[in-house]
């Protein structure tokens, strides 16, 4: 299916209390921050939230209003708000690898239910986790992660919803792409289909649901 | 158009009706290759071949065939607006993953609760399974187009395969030129039946047990092809 | 370390008798032909040959020419010199369904050193695997690929050693640049660093070792 | 320079020698992003961001900077010619698949044995562990770059971590402002020291078990930096 267009506050009136939105940015950059602001403005609550970070600008207004239940990432240390409401008890926190992180959400979007990993073999992130040896060396069983909803941010789209992304503001954008069943792709521009390079195309049309500009 | 031909694209073409505006598909080769021909002209779908391309288009004249810009069939491509390029891996993840809204794939056997066996015969030097496994386990609907009968006049439609499986109770609808089932919570059921055989007839060439569909479609399959036999026995043949 | 420039016969030396060689290539599309017909020429025997297929013009040259003890891939069938081969016991073949292949050499490439997979699970190819259950469906545990060799095809290279690939022949040659020790790429142009937009490199220097040209 | 970026500056500077003409090379936070100052001017590397980028460029001027344009740290950097960007995902697998050739990272503690703690203190309220458990596990060479002891003279270096572990066995050179030590096969071995303390000195301050090895370098830690102190007392405290 080609992407349609909605605007930000059309396109996360999707989002249900109690769903799990992965949102994609590392700090700022990459950060889909139209959506964010929409989606606070909304009545939303008890999400679970699949993101690297949870900066204060951005994520953390929704932290700020309530609507985080629960938080799966690899650096919240950045938020002292974070931190507060998961020492009182307000958010729970799951901390991954970044590595694994990024490899789950793959694995969640590619149909591969579990995977195994060196990173944080004997260590506290093990726990609770099997570890398995392949040739004499110790692996973490992960497993995928998926979401409801995908808040992505992009360069440009095409019509169709071919994306291509902007410098380090990639990062998690085109696996979040992958993982969910509704993706929602905040964009600079929408460009007639044909008018990307498709070798230069990075997430095709096929993972993405709703583009939104301005 | 031999008579061979012509039950191929009354295959392909009805096969094509079960696609829906906007799909996501993946051809498999033989008869679902042909689909692409019938597509109803008020939908638009997106054709992806698993060698790492969405968005195909039709087969060019063959002195603009790019050998490197092939099908899964290995077949001469061209791209359309809106192409898009990637690696084998991302493409069997678009698979594998479940986005695809659908794949056409041929068969060699299906059986009653949905397996496939399509990639083996026992005894027959196959050393190929390519990327069938996955579109089946992977595409939201699996449309099997299909001969009802092999060549040699052999029921393809059973209780359960006799050769290697593809997959288990993955297939959506099964489409011959004959009838038209869909596999609904491991049940196999008639929904459409050619005028050109009775009840009977389709049931005489099935062992597959089936159930019959209370609105049971009775349809000329062969509208818009040349009608290719008068004689339901000749069918059989 | 940036990629150095070799000739095919040059570059083909590196490899031994005995090692595993990944391929790209489908069908003839992406197929590293000069690479191909230079190792045809060395004494080298006893190549363990990752490729999803084998095709009569290309490395079907290696099977008359007795180089392969071993075929790894998902499709030979297309050859019926490997098929000869394979029932006179002359070659060994590990079938695996074309996504399983890839996700196995791209896990070869990243670390991840098994993975489990609804591909396959129930039918022949499962036998002697692992099959374990993830929200009520069976899955196969599949190990990760990896070469000695990776003898791959790209479009243009720039002189650091990233690659752009051209439409369908890109296919499995990004994975396999991940996968061996030692990466030959073999490309039709080698252009200045800086002349590829860094946004549309598919396969970053950092994988590839030796560039050969004409 | 005040004592402390001194002491800083010392340390990235001999890390920097431990680099390699062409190696791919990712710097941690802190003293590693120092290291980029110190390359040897004979010498090429290839900088690798893990949020997506390799040939990082080095920090443009203020009013170049671009917001979307930065490293693992959140600063803003440049591209350098032959500069790629890629998805997290393939940059992990750079990382996890032991594609870097060397990586200079931050230590909390090193034990003996080479492994290393650098994420979490315990009873400190730390939500993060970020890509560092990737990095360390999967870089080819993992050079530690860390001030000898805590800021409040506590040791770092340990015969075994008592913070939460970010890997085991995976250090390769641990480098201080007073000495170098390698892990080879389970040992910790001192190869350099600073001429600005004795081997008794460096011993009080350290509780990890090392041999020394036979070629131990001597050598004046302070060269191309201005001194920081006379007294080897005062590095204690």
């Amino acid at each position: 299916m080609a992407a349609i267009r909605k605007t930000a506050e059309e396109a996360v009136r999707l989002i249900r209390s109690g769903s799990t939105v992965m949102v994609g940015g590392f700090g700022l950059s990459g950060a889909p921050m139209r959506l964010i602001d929409a989606l606070e403005r909304t009545e939303v609550r008890g999400l679970t939230v699949v993101s690297d970070n949870i900066e204060r600008q951005s994520l953390g207004k929704w932290v700020q209003a309530g609507k985080i239940k629960r938080a799966i990432g690899t650096y919240f240390t950045t938020n002292p708000d974070v931190v507060e409401a998961y020492h009182a008890g307000q958010i729970e926190v799951e901390l991954l690898p970044q590595g694994t992180f990024c490899e789950a959400i793959r694995a969640g979007g590619s149909g591969i239910p579990a995977f195994y990993t060196p990173t944080a073999a004997g260590t506290d992130l093990d726990k609770g986790k099997e570890v398995r040896y392949f040739d004499g060396r110790p692996y973490v069983l992960e497993r995928a992660l998926r979401g409801d909803v995908s808040l992505i941010r992009a360069h440009k789209a095409d019509e169709l919803g071919n994306l291509v992304y902007y410098k380090t503001a990639r990062n998690f954008n085109p696996l979040m792409a992958m993982a969910s069943d509704c993706v929602i792709a905040e964009v600079d521009e929408i460009v007639p289909a044909g008018s990307l390079d498709p070798e230069a195309i990075v997430t095709p049309h096929v993972f993405v649901d709703i583009l939104v500009t301005e | 158009m031999n008579r061979k031909e012509r039950i191929r694209r009354c295959i392909a073409k009805r096969a094509a009706q079960e696609l829906r505006d906007g799909d996501v598909v993946n051809l498999g080769i033989g008869i679902p290759t042909l689909v692409n021909d019938y597509i109803p002209s008020e939908i638009t779908i997106h054709l992806h071949t698993e060698n790492g391309m969405l968005e195909v288009g039709p087969t060019p004249p063959p002195d603009q065939a790019d050998p490197q810009l092939i099908n899964a069939s290995r077949q001469p491509i061209s791209e359309l607006p809106g192409a898009s390029y990637f690696d084998s891996g991302l493409s069997f993840a678009i698979m594998r993953g479940g986005h695809l809204d659908a794949t056409v794939i041929g068969a060699l056997q299906v059986s009653q609760t949905g397996d496939l066996a399509s990639w083996a015969i026992p005894g027959k030097p196959i050393l190929g399974v390519g990327g069938a496994m996955d579109l089946v386990v992977g595409a939201k609907r699996v449309i099997v187009a299909t001969t009802h009968q092999t060549k040699e006049g052999e029921p393809k439609l059973l209780p359960k395969c006799t050769y290697p499986l593809t997959a288990r109770g993955e297939v959506d609808v099964l489409v011959t030129e004959h009838a038209v089932f869909r596999f609904e919570e491991g049940k196999m059921i008639l929904v459409e039946i050619g005028d050109h055989l009775a009840l009977e007839d389709l049931k005489s060439i099935t062992p597959a047990e089936y159930e019959i569909h209370p609105h049971l479609k009775v349809v000329n399959r062969w509208e818009g092809l040349e009608q290719v036999w008068e004689d339901p026995v000749e069918v059989r043949g």
